[in-house]
Order: C-alpha cells, then sequence, then structure tokens
C-alpha cells in the first residue's frame, strides 16, 4: 500500500511540470499559435528562477524564504515571458514560421538554461553546490497539519505552491475559456482570425496576451523542476523531454486543460511506472520506457478514427494572420 | 501615436539578389549580437573570437573535413525531409528515422560484419538503414493517410520509441556487459566502415551527400512523384479529382522522406562514428527542420544554412575550448543567429510603409 | 451635400501592389436605401466596401460618416461608426454557435450571461423576420443560414448600414426572396443597405440606386427606376453587349452516358443519392436542377469517379459503341481506360485547381500521367496554357502566375480551359458561373455552347433557373438525392421546375425517359 | 595573442609541453568536475600555464573523440588525457595513428591489450574510499538501531547504481563490505539507472529504494538526485564524487571521491621529463588518489571520524585489504572454494591470493564483478 502510495505521489509530481506546460501551451494554441518553443521556454523559467533566487540568496546573510520565493518566481514569469515574447514577435509581427521559430526557440532555450545553470554552478563552486537551499524549502512546504494526516495527506496535501497553483490553474484556465468574453474572443481568435478580426477584435493583441501568458505559465513548469522536483539544484539537460511531453499532452487533451490534468498524471505514472514493476531485466525496462510515448501514439491513433467535430485543433492553429492577405 | 501611420504591406516582389542581401544583413546582424553577448560573458575581443570560430570550424585540413562530414549529415537529413514537409506532412521524426537507420546499420556491422565481402556489406548497409528509416516513417504515415492522425505528434513520439529501442539493443551489444558502450564496431576489420574515396576519409560521405541532394532535387521537380507529392499537399481534394491515390502518395511520400533519414544514419555510423548510441542524432533531426523551412526547400539554400549552422557550431566548440567558455554558447549563438534569419524572411515578403498623411487623426 | 446622406466616400484610391482596386472612387449612401454596387469581377467593388468596413485602409481620400470625417483603422472602428459587413466568404467561427458567433467581440459583462444574450438577439431576430436556431453551431448550418447569423450579427452590433458581398451568389432562388424580404424590412426600418451582386436581374428587384465601378473607377450612379438589364451591362463593361445565350438544337444524338439506379448515404445517415437514373446524349446539353444540397455534387462526382456509391451503375458508351462500366473506378482509372471525360467541380480552387500552382501546372492535373518514363513533361502543358491564355483571354501576367491570384472568372476559365481542351466526350460542369460578372458568364455560356456542337454531352449544374431554360435541352430536377422530374427545357416553365425541386413525390415524368 | 598564434599554425613546437584533455562532460556534472579539479591540480604542481592545456568538454563517446584527440595531437599535445569509458576505442585509434603523442584514458581496460606503447589506463582505487565510506554508514546504521529507529533485522540499505558492470560492483561491494565490517545484519539492494548522469533518475530511484524500505541510501552516479530525495525523507545517505552537504545538509554523512590530480600531476611530469607512462596506474589512499569528504557530524554517529581514521590508516599499512575473502560470500561459498571447484569462476583465480581480491592491481579498471551474498540487484 505505502508503495502505492509513493507511486501516485511520484507520478503527480512527474507530472506537475508537464501540466504546467499543457496549461500553457492550451492557452497559446487557442489563440492560433502553436509554440514549439514551449520546451525551451520551461528551461529558461527553470533557470532564471534559479539565478534569481541563488543572487538573492548569496547577496544576503541570512535569506528569508518567502522573498527567495518571490523573487524566484517573479524572474521566472518574467524571462519565461520574455522569451514567448520573442516567439510572438517573429511569429504575429514578422509573420515568421511558427515551428520554425519555435524548434529554435526550443535549441535557444536549452542553450540558455544549461548555459547559465552551469556558470551558476561554477560561481557556486561546483556541480550539485547550486543550491538556493532556502528559496527551495518555501517552493516544498506543503500545507502545514493536512500533510500529516495519514493517506490523504501524504496523497493531497504533501505538496507545494506550485502543485497546487497548477491545478488551481487548470480551472482558471478552462472557466475563462469556456465562460467569458475574453476566451470567446481568444478561441475565436484561434479558429478564425478573419472573423475575430472583422467582429472588431485586436488579433495581434490577443495572440501577444495568450502566448506570452501562455509562456508564463510553461515557465512556472521548469521552475518547479527547478525548485520544488530538485530542491533547488540544476543539472544539464535534466529537465528532459517534460516540454515536448507536455505539447504532447495537450492534443491528448484534445485542448481541454482539464484533461490535461488526467493526461500529465498518466504521463507521469508511466514515466516512472517500470521502477515500481517487480522483476523487470535492464532491456524490459527499456522496453516498458517506451510506454508513455506508446500510449500517446495509441490514444491519438484512436482519436482519430473518431473523428468528432469538437476534438479538432483550433482551425487556424500555426497559420500567421495578416489581415491584407488573402 | 507617432507610428499610427505605420504600416506593413505585402512586397509585390523581391530580386534574388536583394533576398541574399536582406540575409546576408541578417547574419551580419546576428553576429554582432553574439559578439557582444560573448565579450559581455568574457571580456574578449570579438575579433579573436571570431577568429577562434574561423579556426575551429576551417582551421586545418582535419577540422575541413569533419566539418564538412556534419555538413553532409545536416543537408541529407534536410533533403530528406523536403518530401514530406511539401506534402504538408509535418515529420518531425526524423531524430528516430536517424537512429532507426544507424541501429540497422550497426546490426548488420555487428551481425554479419566479418562474414560477407565488405562492398556487399556496405550495400546491405546502405539498403537496411533506408528501410529502417522508412519502416519508421511509414508507421504514421500509415495512420495520417488512413484516419488523418496528427503526424506531428505521432512521429515526434516514434522519435522517443526509437531511442528506448535503440537503449534495449545496446544491452546486447554492449561491451563489457553492463557498461552500455558498445564501442567502435569492427575496429580491426573495419567491416562496413565507409572505404576512403579519392583518397579522402569522408569522400564517400560527400559524394552521398552530393548524390542524395541532387537525385531529390530532380524527383521532386521533375517527375510524376513529386509532382502528385505537391498536389497532395496543397489539396488533397484537389488530388482525389485529379485521380491522384492520395493515401499511397502519403506514405510513399513519407517512407522516401523516411528512407533518406534512415540513409543519414548509416551516414553517422558506417561512415562516421562506427558505433551506435542514442546520442547519435545529436539532435540534428530537429535542427533539419529549421533548414529546410528557412531554404524553402530550395537545395542549394539548404546547403549553405546547413553550412553555416555547422560552421558555428564548430566554432563555438572551439572558442568554448580556446577561451574556457561554456560549451552551451553554442546553442545560444546559433539560437541568435537562427533568429535573425527567420526574422529576416519578413523583409523578403512585406515592406513598411509610412503614411504621414494619417498621422494628425485619431 | 444632401442632408440625408449617411455615408460619402470621397477620391477613395487603393492599391495592391501594382495593382490599383479603386481609383478616386466617390460613393454615397443615403438614408432608407438600397444600394446596388455592380462591376465586373475585379473592378474593386470588394475592396472599396472593405475600405468602409476597416479591412483595408485607403491610400487616398476621404470617409465622411454622417457629415463627420472619419478615419477607419478597423473593423472596430467601422462597427462603432454603425457600419457592418457581411463578406463573401463568411466570417465565422465554425464550432462556436450562433449566439456565439453574434456576441464575439463585444463588451459586456466579462463574464458571458449567455440567457440574457439569447433575448436580446430574439428580439432582433423576431422583429424583422428571420429564423434562425441560436445554439446550433455553424458547421451544422446551411449557407443561408450562415448569412443570417452574419446578417443578424451585424444588426446586434447596431449597424446603420449593412454592406452585403455578394450575398445571393450560394443562394436558392427561394433563400434570394425570403433574404430580400428581410432586407426591405431592414430598409423599412431606417437602416441604409449596400449589396454588391452579379445578377443584373436582382439589382433591379432589390435596390434603390445602382452604382457601378469600371476598372477601379466609379462609372456613374444611376437610379433603379431608369434602367434596364442592358444599360446596366453596358455601364459595366463600357462598350455594346449583347446578351443572348444562342442555343442550337442538339443534332446527331447517341446515348454517351446512362446511370444506372446509383445510391449513396453519408457517413452521418443522409441519403444523398437515391436510386438516381438517367441518361445524356452527345451533342446535348443536360440541365440538372435543385436546391443546393439536393445531391447534384455527389451525382457529378460519383460519375467523375471521385465519389464511391454504394450501389449503382454508370455506364458509358464510347464513340465505337463499346461500353464501358465507370462505377468503381478512380478518376485516372477511367482516363486509362481511354474514356473522355471532364469534370469542372464547384469548388474551383479546392477541388478543380491548386491554387499556389501555375497555369502549366494546373493545367497538367488531369494528364500528367501520360507518357512511360517517370519524369514529368511541362514543355507541352506549358504550350497548352499558352494557347489557353489567348483563346480564352484569360489575363494573367504569365503561366507561372499561382492561379490564385487570378480574379474569379479568370480562374474559372483556367478551370473550364484545360477541361475542354482534353476533348472530352463528356462534360460535367458544375455552378460554372458562380461569382462571375455577367461579362465573363457569357464567355462561360458560350464555351459550353461550342462544346455541345462539337458533339459533346454536357451536363451542367446551374442555379439560375433562367440561365437553366435557357442554356439547356433538357432538364432533370433532383430533391434529397430523389430525380423528382424530368423535363424538356423549351417547354417546361420555371414555375414548374421550381416546384419539381421542392416536391417530394415519385419522379413525375412528363415526356417520358431520355428520347 | 601567441596561443593563438601557435594554434592556427597547427604544428607541433617541440619546446612547448602541452597537455589535452577530452571530458565527457562538463562542470555542471560531478564526475567531469572531479576531473576538472584534478587538472587543475596538475596545473599548479607543474606550473603549467592555462595555454598548455587544452580542454575539450561534452565530448560524447563517438567519432567526436576521435576528432577531439587527433584535433589535440595536431596542436601540439604530447599528453592526451580522455575520461569517459567509452572514449576509450576512440583514443587507441588516435593513439596508433600519433605514436608520439602519449594517450592516457581514465577506467578503460585495453591499453595493455593494445599492445601500444602510447596508450594507458589509470583508475583510483576508489573503491578503498567507498569502503571507508561504507564504515561511516554502517556506524549510522548502528546508531540508528541503537536509537529503535530501526531495527537490526530490517538493516536494508539502498544502492543506486549506474550501469551493472565490473565498476559499479567492484563500488557497491566494497561500500557493502564497509558497512558490514561495523554492522554485520545489514543488507543491500541495487538498482540501476542505466545512466551515468540523469538527475531525475536517480531521484527517483532513491525515492523508488526509500519506498521499499531502505534505510539508508548510497549511490554511483553521478548527480545530487539521490541526496535530493534522501533531504526530502530524511533518509542518511552517503554520496559520490562530491561533497553533498549544500545539497542535502540534513542527510548526507560522507560523500566517497577520487582525486584524479594525483594521477595528472604524476602522468604529466613523466610525459614532460620524456620519461615512460605506466601502461596500468591505480593508487588509493597510499598516494592520495582517494578520499572521503569530510564527514557531516549533524547526521553521522558519533566518533565516526576516528574510527574512519583508523580504518584508513590500516588501508594505507596494508593491514586492512577491502576485498578480504573471509568477508563474503558467494551463493553461499567462499570464493576461494568456486575458483577451485572451476566452472565460471575460475578467471577470478588470477586475483585471488593470500586472502583477498586483488582489485585494480593487475589492470586498472575495476574486476570485481562478483554479486556476494547480502546484496540484491533489482533489475540486471
Ligand atoms: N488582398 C489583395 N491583395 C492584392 N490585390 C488585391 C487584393 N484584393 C484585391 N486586390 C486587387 O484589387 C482588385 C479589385 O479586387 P476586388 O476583390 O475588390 O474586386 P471585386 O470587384 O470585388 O471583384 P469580384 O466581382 O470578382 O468580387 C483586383 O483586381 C485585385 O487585383
Ligand atoms: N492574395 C492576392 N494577391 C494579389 N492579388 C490578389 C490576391 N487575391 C486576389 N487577388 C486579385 O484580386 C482580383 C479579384 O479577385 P477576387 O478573388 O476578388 O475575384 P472574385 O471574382 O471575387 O473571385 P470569386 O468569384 O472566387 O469571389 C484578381 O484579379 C486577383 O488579381
Ligand atoms: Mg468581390
Ligand atoms: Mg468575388
Amino acid at each position: 500500500m505505502s508503495m502505492f502510495l509513493v507511486f501516485i505521489q511520484k507520478a503527480i509530481s512527474q507530472g506537475i511540470s508537464i501540466l504546467l506546460g499543457a496549461n500553457g501551451e492550451i492557452i497559446t494554441e487557442k489563440s492560433g499559435n502553436l509554440n514549439l518553443g514551449i520546451p525551451g521556454i520551461m528551461y529558461i523559467g527553470g533557470v532564471s528562477g534559479l539565478v534569481g533566487a541563488f543572487f538573492y540568496e548569496n547577496a544576503v546573510s541570512s535569506p528569508v524564504p518567502l522573498v527567495g520565493f518571490i523573487i524566484a518566481l517573479i524572474c521566472s514569469l518574467l524571462c519565461a515571458s520574455l522569451a514567448a515574447l520573442l516567439f510572438s514577435f517573429l511569429t504575429i509581427t514578422l509573420r515568421a514560421n511558427q515551428n520554425v521559430v519555435g524548434l529554435a526557440l526550443t535549441t535557444f532555450g536549452i542553450g540558455f538554461g544549461n548555459f547559465f545553470g552551469g556558470s551558476i554552478s561554477k560561481m557556486a563552486g561546483g556541480v550539485g553546490q547550486v543550491s538556493v537551499s532556502v528559496t527551495a524549502s518555501a517552493f516544498q512546504k506543503s500545507i502545514p497539519g493536512l500533510s500529516n494526516i495519514p493517506v490523504v495527506g501524504t496523497l493531497f496535501f504533501s505538496y507545494g505552491f506550485l502543485t497546487y497553483l497548477s491545478i488551481v490553474l487548470v480551472f482558471v484556465t478552462a472557466f475563462i475559456l469556456n465562460k467569458t468574453r475574453l476566451g470567446l474572443n481568444l478561441r475565436a481568435v484561434g479558429e478564425n482570425p478573419a472573423t475575430a478580426d472583422a467582429a472588431g477584435i485586436n488579433v495581434g493583441q490577443y495572440k501577444y496576451f495568450a502566448t506570452i501568458i501562455g509562456g508564463a505559465i510553461a515557465g512556472l513548469g521548469g521552475l518547479y523542476f527547478v525548485m520544488e522536483y530538485l530542491g533547488g539544484t540544476w543539472i544539464n539537460n535534466g529537465f528532459g523531454e517534460r516540454g515536448w511531453l507536455a505539447i504532447a499532452v495537450v492534443i491528448f487533451a484534445l485542448w481541454d486543460t482539464r484533461k490535461a490534468c488526467l493526461g500529465a498524471l498518466l504521463f507521469g505514472a508511466l514515466s516512472i511506472l517500470y521502477m515500481y514493476l517487480p522483476g523487470l531485466g535492464r532491456s524490459t525496462q527499456e522496453l516498458f520506457k517506451m510506454l508513455q510515448y506508446i500510449v500517446t501514439i495509441v490514444i491519438l491513433v484512436v482519436t482519430s478514427m473518431r473523428k468528432n467535430r469538437e476534438d479538432q485543433p483550433p482551425e487556424s492553429l500555426g497559420l500567421a494572420y495578416f489581415r491584407e492577405d488573402r | 501615436m507617432k507610428f499610427s501611420g505605420m504600416r506593413i504591406r505585402k512586397r509585390s516582389k523581391i530580386s534574388k539578389g536583394e533576398a541574399v542581401i536582406v540575409r546576408l544583413i541578417a547574419i551580419v546582424l546576428a553576429l554582432i549580437v553574439s559578439g557582444f553577448i560573448i565579450v559581455a560573458i568574457t571580456k574578449l575581443n570579438p575579433l579573436q573570437v571570431y577568429a577562434g570560430i574561423i579556426d575551429g570550424a576551417i582551421g586545418t585540413s582535419r577540422r575541413v573535413w569533419v566539418t564538412i562530414r556534419d555538413i553532409i549529415i545536416l543537408l541529407v537529413v534536410s533533403v530528406g525531409l523536403v518530401p514530406a514537409f511539401k506534402m504538408k506532412f509535418w515529420n518531425i521524426g526524423a531524430e528516430g528515422q536517424m537512429l532507426m537507420g544507424g541501429l540497422a546499420a550497426s546490426a548488420l556491422m555487428i551481425y554479419v560484419g566479418n562474414s560477407i565481402p565488405n562492398g556487399l556489406l556496405l550495400l546491405l548497409i546502405v539498403i537496411a538503414s533506408c528501410v529502417a528509416g522508412m519502416l519508421w516513417g511509414i508507421i504514421p504515415a500509415f495512420f495520417k493517410a488512413k484516419y488523418n492522425t496528427n503526424e506531428t505528434l505521432f512521429t515526434l513520439m516514434m522519435n522517443y520509441v526509437a531511442m528506448q529501442f535503440t537503449t534495449f539493443c545496446i544491452v546486447f551489444w554492449e561491451k563489457p556487459k553492463g557498461s552500455n558502450t558498445v564501442g567502435i564496431i569492427n575496429a580491426a576489420s573495419g567491416a562496413g566502415w565507409f572505404p576512403p574515396f579519392l583518397g579522402q576519409k569522408y569522400g564517400l560521405n560527400l559524394l552521398f551527400g552530393i548524390l542524395v541532394t541532387v537525385i531529390l532535387a530532380l524527383y521532386l521537380k521533375h517527375t510524376k512523384h513529386g509532382y502528385e507529392l505537391s498536389v497532395v499537399g496543397e489539396s488533397p481534394d484537389t488530388a482525389r479529382y485529379a485521380g491522384i491515390n492520395v493515401k499511397r502518395v502519403i506514405v510513399r511520400t513519407v517512407a522516401l522522406s523516411g528512407a533518406i533519414c534512415g540513409f543519414a544514419g548509416s551516414l553517422i555510423v558506417s561512415g562516421g562514428s562506427h558505433t551506435i548510441s542514442t546520442s547519435l542524432t545529436g539532435g540534428r533531426g530537429f535542427t533539419a527542420i529549421i533548414v529546410a523551412w528557412l531554404a524553402h526547400f530550395n537545395s542549394f539554400i539548404m546547403a549553405a544554412v546547413s553550412a553555416l549552422l555547422v560552421f558555428m557550431e564548430k566554432g563555438a566548440v572551439q572558442i568554448a575550448s580556446q577561451f574556457g567558455l561554456n560549451h552551451n554558447v553554442s546553442s545560444i549563438i546559433t539560437g541568435i543567429i537562427l533568429f535573425f534569419l527567420i526574422g529576416s524572411e519578413f523583409f523578403n515578403n512585406y515592406e513598411v510603409v509610412f503614411d504621414n498623411s494619417e498621422a494628425e487623426e485619431k | 451635400m444632401d442632408s440625408n446622406n449617411v455615408i460619402e466616400l470621397r477620391g477613395i484610391t487603393k492599391r495592391f501592389g501594382a495593382v490599383t482596386a479603386n481609383e478616386d472612387v466617390d460613393l454615397t449612401v443615403k438614408e432608407h436605401e438600397i444600394l446596388s454596387i455592380l462591376g465586373e469581377n475585379g473592378s474593386g467593388k470588394t475592396t472599396l466596401m472593405n475600405i468602409l468596413s476597416g479591412i483595408y485602409r485607403p491610400d487616398e481620400g476621404e470617409i465622411i460618416v454622417k457629415g463627420t470625417p472619419v478615419t477607419i483603422h478597423s473593423p472596430k472602428d467601422a462597427l462603432a461608426l454603425n457600419i457592418g459587413m457581411v463578406h463573401q466568404h463568411y466570417t465565422l467561427v465554425n464550432v462556436f454557435t450562433a449566439a456565439e458567433n453574434i456576441v464575439l467581440g463585444l463588451e459586456g459583462k466579462q463574464v458571458l450571461d449567455m440567457p440574457q444574450i439569447l433575448k436580446t438577439i430574439r428580439n432582433i431576430t423576431d422583429s424583422y423576420g428571420f429564423e434562425l436556431d441560436l445554439n446550433q453551431k455553424i458547421y451544422d448550418m446551411s449557407v443561408s443560414q450562415k448569412q443570417t447569423v452574419e446578417i443578424v450579427k451585424a444588426l446586434y452590433r447596431g449597424a446603420d448600414v449593412l454592406i452585403l458581398d455578394e450575398p445571393t451568389a450560394v443562394l436558392t432562388p427561394q433563400e434570394t426572396q425570403k433574404l430580400f424580404t428581410v432586407l426591405r424590412n431592414m430598409k423599412e426600418a431606417g437602416k441604409s443597405i449596400i449589396i454588391i451582386t452579379h445578377k443584373l436581374n436582382e439589382v433591379l428587384t432589390i435596390s434603390d440606386r445602382v452604382a457601378v465601378l469600371r476598372k477601379g473607377k466609379n462609372a456613374g450612379t444611376l437610379a433603379t427606376k431608369e434602367s434596364t438589364v442592358q444599360l446596366l451591362a453596358e455601364n459595366m463593361v463600357g462598350e455594346k453587349v449583347s446578351l443572348d445565350i444562342k442555343r442550337d438544337e442538339p443534332t446527331n444524338q447517341k446515348l454517351k452516358l446512362k446511370v444506372d439506379d446509383l445510391n449513396y448515404i453519408t457517413p452521418d445517415g443522409h441519403k444523398m443519392l437515391d436510386h438516381v437514373s438517367f441518361e445524356a446524349n452527345s451533342g446535348e446539353m443536360l440541365g440538372v436542377a435543385g436546391i443546393s444540397g439536393s445531391g447534384m455534387k455527389e451525382l457529378l462526382e460519383a460519375i467523375a469517379g471521385i465519389q464511391t456509391v454504394e450501389s449503382g451503375v454508370v455506364h458509358y458508351y464510347k464513340d465505337d459503341d463499346n461500353e464501358y462500366t465507370l462505377t468503381g473506378m478512380d478518376p485516372s482509372q477511367i482516363r486509362k481506360l481511354g474514356v473522355a471525360l471532364s469534370f469542372v467541380p464547384e469548388d474551383r480552387l479546392g477541388m478543380g485547381l491548386v491554387g499556389s500552382m501555375g497555369m502549366t501546372d494546373n493545367v497538367m492535373l488531369r494528364s500528367y500521367q501520360k507518357g512511360k518514363t517517370p519524369f514529368v513533361d511541362r514543355d507541352s502543358p506549358k504550350e497548352r496554357s499558352e494557347k489557353l491564355i489567348e483563346l480564352l483571354e484569360i489575363s494573367t501576367p504569365g503561366t507561372e502566375t499561382p492561379v490564385r491570384r487570378l480574379s474569379g472568372g479568370n480562374v474559372q476559365k483556367v478551370l473550364v480551359g484545360r477541361e475542354i481542351s482534353s476533348r472530352p466526350e463528356v462534360l460535367l460542369v458544375a455552378y460554372p458561373v458562380r461569382g462571375l460578372d455577367i461579362h465573363s458568364s457569357y464567355n462561360i455560356y458560350n464555351l459550353l455552347n461550342e462544346q455541345k456542337k462539337r458533339g459533346v454531352a454536357v451536363i451542367c449544374v446551374i442555379e439560375d433557373l433562367d440561365v437553366l431554360l435557357e442554356l439547356c435541352d433538357r432538364i432533370i430536377v433532383m430533391n434529397n438525392g430523389r430525380i423528382t422530374g424530368e423535363r424538356d427545357a423549351k417547354e417546361t416553365t420555371k414555375d414548374e421546375i421550381g416546384m419539381l425541386m421542392t416536391s417530394s413525390g415519385e419522379m413525375q415524368s412528363s415526356t417520358g425517359k431520355g428520347l | 595573442s601567441q596561443e593563438a598564434d601557435t594554434q592556427e599554425s597547427g604544428a607541433q613546437e617541440a619546446s612547448v609541453f602541452k597537455v589535452g584533455v577530452i571530458y565527457v562532460g562538463d562542470e555542471n556534472e560531478g564526475y567531469t568536475e572531479a576531473h576538472m579539479k584534478g587538472i587543475e591540480e596538475m596545473k599548479s604542481v607543474l606550473g603549467l600555464s592555462d595555454s598548455q592545456v587544452i580542454e575539450k568538454a561534452n565530448i560524447p563517446e563517438s567519432e567526436a573523440c576521435y576528432d577531439a584527440a587527433v584535433d589535440l595531437a595536431s596542436q601540439g599535445c604530447s599528453l592526451i588525457i580522455a575520461n569517459s569509458f567509452g572514449h576509450e576505442d576512440y583514443m587507441l585509434q588516435a593513439a596508433k595513428e600519433y605514436p608520439e603523442v602519449q594517450f592516457c584514458h581514465a577506467t578503460g581496460y585495453q591499453a595493455g591489450l593494445s599492445g601500444l606503447s602510447n596508450m594507458h589506463n589509470f583508475m583510483p582505487a576508489v573503491y578503498q574510499s567507498r569502503y571507508v565510506a561504507g564504515v561511516a554508514a554502517g556506524l549510522k546504521l548502528n546508531d540508528m538501531i541503537a536509537n529503535g529507529t530501526i531495527t537490526a533485522e530490517d538493516c536494508k540499505m539502498g544502492y543506486v547504481g549506474a550501469y551493472p558492470y565490473a565498476e559499479v560492483v567492484s563500488g557497491y561491494t566494497s561500500f557493502y563490505l564497509g558497512v558490514k565490517s561495523v554492522c554485520p545484519t545489514a543488507t543491500m539492494v541495487v538498482r540501476y539507472t542505466n545512466s551515468w548522469a540523469d538527475m531525475t533518475l536517480e531521484k527517483e530511484t532513491a525515492d523508488a529504494l526509500i519506498a521499499e524500505g531502505c534505510v539508508l541510501i548510497s549511490q554511483h552516479a553521478d548527480t545530487t538526485g539521490a541526496p535530493t530525495a534522501c533531504e526530502a525523507k530524511n533518509i542518511p545517505m552517503v554520496g559520490y564524487n562530491v561533497d553533498m552537504t549544500t545539497v542535502a545538509p540534513n542527510s548526507a554523512i560522507t560523500s566517497a571521491a577520487l582525486n584524479w590530480g594525483a594521477y595528472y600531476a604524476y602522468a604529466a611530469k613523466l610525459v614532460k621529463d620524456g620519461e615512460t607512462v605506466p601502461v596500468d596506474w591505480s593508487k588509493g589512499y597510499t598516494d592520495d588518489a582517494v578520499y572521503i569528504t569530510p564527514i557531516n557530524t549533524n547526521v553521522a554517529a558519533a566518533g565516526t571520524q576516528e574510527r574512519v581514521d583508523e580504518v584508513i590508516a590500516a588501508i594505507k599499512s596494508g593491514d586492512l585489504n577491502v576485498f578480504n575473502t573471509s568477508t563474503f560470500t558467494v551463493n553461499g561459498e567462499k570464493i576461494e572454494d568456486l575458483i577451485a571447484a572451476g566452472g565460471d569462476f575460475e578467471k577470478y583465480g588470477q586475483y585471488v591470493s593470500d586472502g583477498y581480491f586483488h582489485e585494480q592491481e593487475i589492470g586498472s579498471a575495476p574486476a570485481f564483478d562478483l554479486r556476494i551474498d547480502g546484496i540484491t540487484e533489482l533489475t540486471n
């Protein structure tokens, strides 16, 4: 039982980065922007929070967790937003191909993360030493009292702030997208920008707005990984494929943040399942690690076979909009 | 308010010369910006840094050939992506297709390497790596053709499946057991290695690279297949109307795309590393996507962009070593150059006009 | 200045690169009026209206709304000035409901109060007599329902000036009548309406004044009362035009095509072809009438080998009297049989042509497989394109210019030209003049008639019943996937055909089958 | 600068002694970082200037290593070092091509077999410091038993290993023997990550081990993943390569570490003076080639430092052999008996004499890959 509890807990902590990334990408894609730079942005979001906290903790003699927390949060949001702004500028204003910009941004973002993560390591005196433990402790702080309840506490209340924020964001995003004018307009921009434009919606502004907000949220996924998951250290390429999995979850979830929640949990669970299954050899383990990818593929095929009209991506996803184009 | 009179409009035409100039300006700007960044980080003289880059990429004849070898691989993968992209099939599975190709080459080298003549072995390697890459392309293509399954994600996932499959195989091939390293395959006999060509170790790589590029350009421009796949890419309905078997064309084209990427895998294994590991691709499958799109699928521009990117990468590795920089500087510089190149496309398609007549009101 | 001028355009000029779409155009719109705008394809009608609705910005000129000079930067600005436009290509979000589309982009309480919104919309639909299910998704709607949504959308935004760009191009006659009723109601309510159309009789029926554009310039404004079809056409083109369709008697008729009991049900269960049988003869123009969505499209596509059917057979009789069965074959297999069957589909750029390719590549679309080598031959298609340009007076910068860039009329000429140039024995044509100006339309009619004279069996679907009666020799009528009647075009009337188009009864044959 | 000049010429200038280094990773990864420190030590011992050492980081185990090696050789390096196991084949390739250049490869085993006089292997006898770290861990376990936190029976440790081959097996066995020397009831389970440096995997693996009931964790993989997991769960742990106390101030006891500088300074001096470099080199405490990081008194049991010092002294003096055959059994039998019985175990005959397994003495690479009783591999 306790083994199973740990498994679920670990699956959740594997899933949160993916969920935040997926949430950000859903918001972005709803505006018609396919941001393949999300994996890079997540690196940027993670490393910048780390750098911010690092300089803070090194500058003062007795750092306050809450202050480090706020600084990390702001740095992460800011830098991820800037990266998304770059994407927006190139794709919206300069109308560059979104796939190309996205892939370039991912290359850049991973390099950026590793570069600054590495440099900070060096400044901190070597590997494993970039420990912003004070700030990280604020990120890892679970709900006092509640987390001590057996089973329920472990399962639901043993996580840090960003975990809960990611869940809140899921529902806030769903509400805004489906129940408000803002959401309606945004979805219209992604479906048919010419229509939105004709309806008096400032298409460019919405695209910028959604892409930047989306980037910022995805950046938090990186921050989660660095702070809550790793406890305030950096390792090159440590974030791995999570950014791509986040994009996979978007399609898996059919652009619905609530389904993304399940998707992220599933991906998180599948990524570590093999460790919790007894008796797997080294080679079979490698096959087991394929599971999350195979499952994605199967789900992809099954949804495409169903061909539901409502399950489609935003109609103008990936296309630049220029009013005078026809 | 000052900008209320500024707007963007589509350019009617741009000459080839102007387009080249726009791109050159972009590259120069990119170099200046990355120069600033490097100087900010290292306080070094930027000219010295650029000299280091040039030295690293083409400083000795050996470096030139290593650079060429890597350009060819990037070029072949980019070329391989073109048929799929022209058909609007978003193949981001080149990584996996290359890996499968490399895996097939390695398997042949390991299992039959020393029991058949090298010429035959090389032929088998080329065929098998193409087939392996092809298979990796056909799977998503089949579902795309049959159910219109999203190929972007499918091919991406296939990359990871290929990666796990490679790790799986390595468990059986590693030397010594448990070390996860296969080491140089057939180090003694050199079976399955590309022999020197015209006295050059990588001569054959160059020849294959040029051949693939030229043949593919001809295929796309002048064959019925090439025509069919562009019709399918533009409008599947029109293709059906013309009597083109859309499904067949999708599968066939992606098979070709995968085969070339698979072939690139054998270029790496037989023509370079003579080993297999999951880091074989080095992200080239993704970089190639950028190369292909930036070049608008034009072979010459693809070669030029590949050359630029590999050149910068080799150069950056050199300056990292020379000046004790963090080696990730190379990704940052590459990123900056790409951003400028991508951004410069805008000025090839649009122009900014200022109409001051309207500046007064509103 | 006239005090009841709602809108005045003065000296509007708009250029796209080298093209001048509007040049020094003046236009006034009054309260309580319906103004038609008329002009050949590419004469700048849409562009002018796009300027008024904020899609484009003029390069020169002045816009005066209710006496005040204004600058319209965006559709939002236009709406603020109570100008609304229904574009030719609808601007609706397919996955939204009607109501969602209608409130799109408006200010108001951030959280949508749907019940309240629905109530407000119903007020509008009720007062002008629209029929609309507000909770229906756009993708489930017919063209006319979508148009209704567009109009309600403009009204909901408080449009006093409503611009409609070719609103009737895709409507059935009945739907057009309904639309006109609503427009008249609106005019009564004090609104101004600008309507762009190529159908001159509609201009005469609905409008108060007609403004004519010619090659981007004003060619004068007429009061409708004082104009005739002939006068309008001449004004538009700038020279005398003949508006007669020459119909020759069919000669040397032979059975070419026999359609036998075709059945087809769509994946979502609609019977699109329901026991369809008929025959077509060489040297004869067979018209197919029907409300859009009655199965004509599917019928032609089934014959052409694009649509697979559940059951039924299509027989084809070659000149040598050999019989072939076309069912179950795709277009290239049909071609390989040596069957000369050409098809001009409804959706020109979506199915008939590749918009991004030039004429050469489009001309070879149906013939590129010729030859044994794996290589394509582009030389002869290029020659053929050049010939077509000359023969059909296609206006294009060159054979390599993407056909998407051409005007609708020229696009259609490319398509029809290609199909005719393969010297067909059977020619299937769907909505050949949709969206074309009158000049281009007559060009197309003449092309079809020439084919008939050549001995081709022409089968054409045309929505304009006047044209259908004038052009065809024999007419079959479809409704709900069935053939509801077959008439001799010279003997039947518009009313009779119209009745058959909506009748549900069994085939009411008056003349008997075939010849 | 002059350095750029000489590099551009690409020619070898005999007067300038140059060392080239090929790293598999960079300073962000503990293993390579330890090597970088060793190179710094070499520089300061020999008084080499920055321009005399050319370092290439992040060189994968592929032809890139060969490219790097020949590039270094053509830049005039007379000693070329590579630090990753998988680099070996490529070093051999380059060594054949440049017989006048000395190639030294860490952790490899092929120098002796290759017959090349300019190819060398080296590896500090890290099993010694692992044993010592094991003693510290064992004392911690005893402490926990005494406190009642755990019982002597469920004294199960977890070990996060990279790959199941001799280097790792030798490492965890020596650690375990160290633990057992003070806490005889201890058992250990090993899980492999199949990766040298994957922080997430190491963390998840440690977590899985903790979930299985392991009360102390150690590692032979290169990141701080395991200590991070242990810190969160408050589980004592023994690290590898670097001091883990910044990451796990309340969990890390100590880390077993290697001092590569000992070899680098030694080998560079030999090459510089034109003397022969030994084919294999493996030294431990005697040459200060291995050590444990400072004992973290927050976590370690009282008296650990003293005990550890005694053990180190015993190792140095040769009184204590880590792989003393009387301290372990394989399948319930003594290794000497198994060897005598022949079969699969016969090959170990060359290593076993005088009552202990002569680890890293015949070749410099670890050779001990026996799976001894008391340790369970959860993956193989
Ligand atoms: N977006 C555009 N880009 C470039 N040129 C354009 C654009 N829109 C229109 N034009 C040019 O402006 C001219 C007028 O086009 P417009 O669409 O206004 O004609 P129209 O009168 O509406 O024609 P039709 O009757 O076919 O609808 C065209 O000849 C074309 O060359
Ligand atoms: N994107 C474009 N760029 C340049 N010119 C264009 C573009 N789109 C259209 N045109 C020009 O616009 C003119 C009119 O085109 P338009 O599409 O309005 O014709 P149309 O008759 O309205 O077509 P349809 O019948 O399909 O509505 C053409 O002469 C063409 O040159
Ligand atoms: Mg128009
Ligand atoms: Mg039109």
